[in-house]
């Protein structure tokens, strides 16, 4: 049970830690950038979730990539990575220096693809556990995201249980189905946690012309402002599950972690406002144990 | 190459260089850079904007360093407001700058291109010969030394555009070409370049950045193969070959 | 096909208007509301849409029902509303004065309910149109909304349109379901437009105690930081029906306006500004013709 | 009663009462008004805050009228920064005021509660009898005329609640009882009254608010019989009796 006010020392898959935070997953690379500058990026790290890995590599989308709006952050970034076979043998590595574990993000366009990758995977010493990315469109299914069929979610789960036996937990998608069912069925299949949950479908586009800046026009949104819409699915999800809830979305203030862990998340992870401060992680651990005292 | 900090700097100076054109000065203990690379700076200490801007380095100074940019949009506009005194949330310096091989330098610079220049003329050891363009007189961003000029609009130096001036120039004379500008200069430049010439180019490239640092892969700019590379950690300054020009678009 | 720059000028069910603005269901009253200001807060309004109507009488919420947050709007009103026998006989009339027609929101709590209230609405010649709001919560299903599953918004739309020959739109919700999909049902049921979207599910939390403000915890969010994910939804529901689509969400500048019709509606809602700004059709319409100029 | 307006006025004059408590004079062309009722007001002409923020009618003054109120939290923060000649966005008069019953009045009020009795004393056929709740003295909003006053550190008047004055009035001499502030002082007062007096009681309500005109239905106050009526349109002042104080709370 969640205690009031939130305690910032967390446990999760059996390590404790003295931060709730851990960067999401796209927004601190491997792990090994995080060292850019003196000393590192690591302070208030619990931990760091790598970008995704597919099978193959992905060069990525056509840029531009990234849009500000007014009040929030399109990306378009399309899963670049060069797949997991060059991550294990020449990416993980570069990351065994940091002084907190590496949770390695996993994408599939089919619902096989997580588990075989998670498979390569199992090759490195490197990650501590896995995070299975099911906010990417299903190919096979209209591209609906696997995380809008909770069929999906469990059988993805299932597979992937079968071939690590790294906690993992699922990163929900808030753009279709239930993420309260989604939730119960990726613990159903066997996930040691779940994400809730990832960027919001938003699009800009220019009224003069019907353009869009970002060549597939829908993109992943992020912003301060989403921060309620957070907070709710991860009360609603922790409230449904008996597994750990990660949070993630919306996260710029010391405070905002402290309400999603009241809310119900065991930790919560910061992206978009890591990319805009390196330090994120140290500064929101400060300001949060500011409000504590 | 020094390694980036976070840091609050505080603005000493503010310039008007033409309308819409800004000198900044800001002091930055210890700041050290190398020419090409530039600063990620935070329009506004709230949560909107969400990430920084970018500038090339324009000059260091004792303690600090210059940027000069234009007033276009949002954070331009809010950086525009800064005042001496003014705090302003700073990352860097970011980047690969210029490889900075010995031989004498023909620089290149479209519009706000050419505000890296002077840190770059000042760090090399022969003088440049610099080719500026600009819409109109007012917005040349002069570098110093011997610089020839050429605006839209004729009000310095010939009317035209800077490619117009490399026809004048004996390539064989300069061991490397930095280029610097909009996305069509750049581009105007490498084709009327001859092949044999290509393989001294340097271009500082320019991308809609989301970190600046490289994580978010936000910033790619497209290489041969049908790969990227990052604007921010890989670049911003490439050779012109390991550019996939075809592919490069705004 | 959308032109670029978009037109003011729009065509709804038959009739033309000069503006594209609508005024969204509950934050509109019943439309009598609206006389509140000398000569009544029409200019700009192209139609006024009632608050949800339901076949009992509801108290609605406990209160409060109200919390802003930093960057948007919580709201947790319940549907209060008088039942449609007394909006039949007493609530609709004082509506038959304003300059422009009305649509009658309404909702249920079976999938029965919807058509039983239209049926009674049928009673009166002052509702020109019906909006049907789905993004309630089906209380048969587990709460979950009717919007999330297609099968339902079709049998809802179905049984509506056998009891009335007025236009009808359903209203989606964007918390569950694949909008795209409930979107296409509801034309598929017979609806002659669908309404994209409405309040995202939110919450904010008092991390101190682990108490909300508003007693339902869990509420209606709002707010212009929205508009992104408003327009993506939008862009993709055009695309897939051929009914029209009403926006509604994030209206805040008459820009806003402008880049919803660009993405493919063809009429606007505006609910949240008109609270604050009883003359925000009027406004937005102004900044968007001059934006046009 | 005027129809409200939605107008831009301007701040002609902003008087500290004490810290955190504030007078804002605003001019605003042919603006009317009845005791009780208030205006909302926006904090920025920003998107955010998203809603105003509604206060009693304190004055009127020839061509516009003065607010009281305590810096809270953001929106009367943004609002507490306003100086002379601002623009303030300001929705009103709204609401039903004190029905204005003749024989003479007590008023009863706690902390800004009283904020709109200047404007209801000077409204009455009789100078009503004024008992005035603070925490401090310097808290005390005087409305002027027969006052007693009582705050909870003694530092004026006796020390302790409004309901204690209460106590030593005879409420046989007043047509009608006026009371605004705190939600529990309105219930001390409502409980601590003689059955035979709760119908001369009209209070003035507060409510968390969305639209302040009628609208939203989100400012709900509880009435006998399991429903609601709204603060902003069927109130803010409504009699004792149309109240269900069991059901009422924050
Ligand atoms: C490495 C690098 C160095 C630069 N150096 C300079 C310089 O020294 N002087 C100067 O005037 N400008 C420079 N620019 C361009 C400058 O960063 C943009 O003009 C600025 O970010 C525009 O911000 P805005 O909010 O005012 O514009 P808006 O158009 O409102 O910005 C919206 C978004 O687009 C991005 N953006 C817009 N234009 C560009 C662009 N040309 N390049 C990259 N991102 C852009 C912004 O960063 C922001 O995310 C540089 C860009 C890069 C990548
Ligand atoms: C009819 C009416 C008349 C009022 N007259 C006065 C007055 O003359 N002087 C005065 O000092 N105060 C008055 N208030 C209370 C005043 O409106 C609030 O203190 C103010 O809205 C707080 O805003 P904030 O953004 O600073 O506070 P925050 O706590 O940051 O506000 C957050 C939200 O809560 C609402 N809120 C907070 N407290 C109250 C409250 N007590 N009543 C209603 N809404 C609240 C705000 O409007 C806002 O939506 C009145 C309230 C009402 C309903
Ligand atoms: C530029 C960018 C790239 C991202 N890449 C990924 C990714 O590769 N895999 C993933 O699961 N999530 C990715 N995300 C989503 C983030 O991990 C995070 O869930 C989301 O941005 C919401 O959190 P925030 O508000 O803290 O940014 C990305 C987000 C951004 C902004
Ligand atoms: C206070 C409030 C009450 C609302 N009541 C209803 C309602 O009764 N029925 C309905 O379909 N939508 C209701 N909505 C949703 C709005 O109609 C609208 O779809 C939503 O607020 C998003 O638009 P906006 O950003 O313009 O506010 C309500 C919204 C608010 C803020
Ligand atoms: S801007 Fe983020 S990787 Fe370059
Ligand atoms: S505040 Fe909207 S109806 Fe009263």
């Amino acid at each position: 049970m969640t205690a009031f006010p939130p305690s910032l020392s967390r446990r999760l898959w059996g390590r404790s830690f003295d931060s709730p935070i851990i960067l999401a997953g796209g927004t601190a690379g491997f792990g090994a950038e995080l060292f850019v500058t003196d000393g590192g990026c690591f302070g208030g790290v619990a931990a760091v979730v790598s970008k995704s890995v597919t099978l193959n590599p992905r060069a990525g989308n056509e840029p531009p990539r990234i849009q500000e709006t007014e009040f929030g952050l399109l990306n378009s970034i399309g899963l670049a990575n060069p797949g997991v076979y060059s991550v294990v043998s020449q990416v993980l590595e570069k990351a065994v220096n940091m002084p907190c574990p590496l949770i390695v993000n996993v994408a599939g366009e089919t619902e096989d693809e997580f588990a075989r990758v998670v498979q390569v995977l199992e090759g490195s010493p490197v990650p501590w556990a896995y995070e299975i990315n099911v906010s990417c469109p299903n190919v096979a299914c209209g591209g609906l995201p696997f995380g809008s069929d909770p069929g999906s979610v469990e059988r993805i789960a299932r597979t992937v249980a079968e071939v690590t036996r790294k906690p993992f937990c699922v990163k929900l998608t808030p753009n279709a189905g239930s993420i309260v069912e989604t939730a119960v069925a990726a613990q159903e299949g066997g996930a040691a946690g779940v994400t809730v949950c990832n960027t919001f479908l938003g699009m800009k586009m220019d009224w003069r012309t019907g353009t869009t800046l970002l060549r597939k026009k829908v993109a992943g949104y992020s912003s301060p402002a989403l921060l309620p819409l957070v907070v709710a699915r991860v009360w609603q999800v922790s409230r449904a599950v008996s597994v750990p809830v990660l949070a993630s979305g919306g996260v710029a203030r010391g405070g905002d972690v402290l309400e999603l862990l009241a809310a119900g998340a065991e930790m919560v992870q910061v992206g978009s406002r890591l990319m805009r401060r390196p330090r994120a992680a140290r500064e929101l651990l400060q300001e949060a144990r500011e409000l504590l005292e | 190459m020094a390694a980036p900090r976070d840091f609050d700097g505080i603005v000493t100076c503010v310039e008007g260089l033409c309308p819409g054109v800004l000198r900044i000065a800001v002091k930055a203990h210890d700041f050290a850079g190398e020419p090409g690379q530039f600063v990620e700076m935070e329009p506004s200490p709230d949560c909107f904007p969400m990430t920084r801007r970018p500038f090339t380095i324009n000059r260091l100074l004792p303690g600090g360093f210059e940027v000069v940019f234009e007033v276009l949009g949002r954070g331009t506009g809010l950086l525009g407001r800064l005042e001496p005194g003014d705090g302003v949330r700073t990352l860097g310096p970011l980047g690969r700058g210029w490889r900075l091989s010995p031989g004498r330098w023909l620089l290149v610079g479209g519009g706000m291109g050419a505000a890296g220049f002077p840190f770059l003329a000042a760090s090399l050891s022969e003088p440049p010969l610099v080719l500026l363009g600009a819409s109109t007189s007012e917005r040349l961003l002069h570098t110093g030394g011997d610089q020839r000029t050429i605006t839209d609009d004729g009000t310095s130096g010939v009317k035209g555009r800077v490619t117009d001036l490399l026809g004048s120039v004996d390539l064989d004379a300069f061991s490397t070409v930095a280029v610097c500008g909009p996305l069509r200069m750049l581009k105007a430049v490498w084709t009327s370049l001859p092949d044999r010439h290509r393989h001294k180019v340097q271009v500082s490239t320019e991308s809609r950045m989301g970190c600046g640092w490289g994580v978010c892969e936000g910033c790619s700019i497209p290489v041969p193969g049908g790969g990227y590379r990052k604007c921010c950690t890989d670049g911003p300054v490439f050779t012109g070959e390991e550019l996939d020009w075809d592919r490069w678009s705004e």
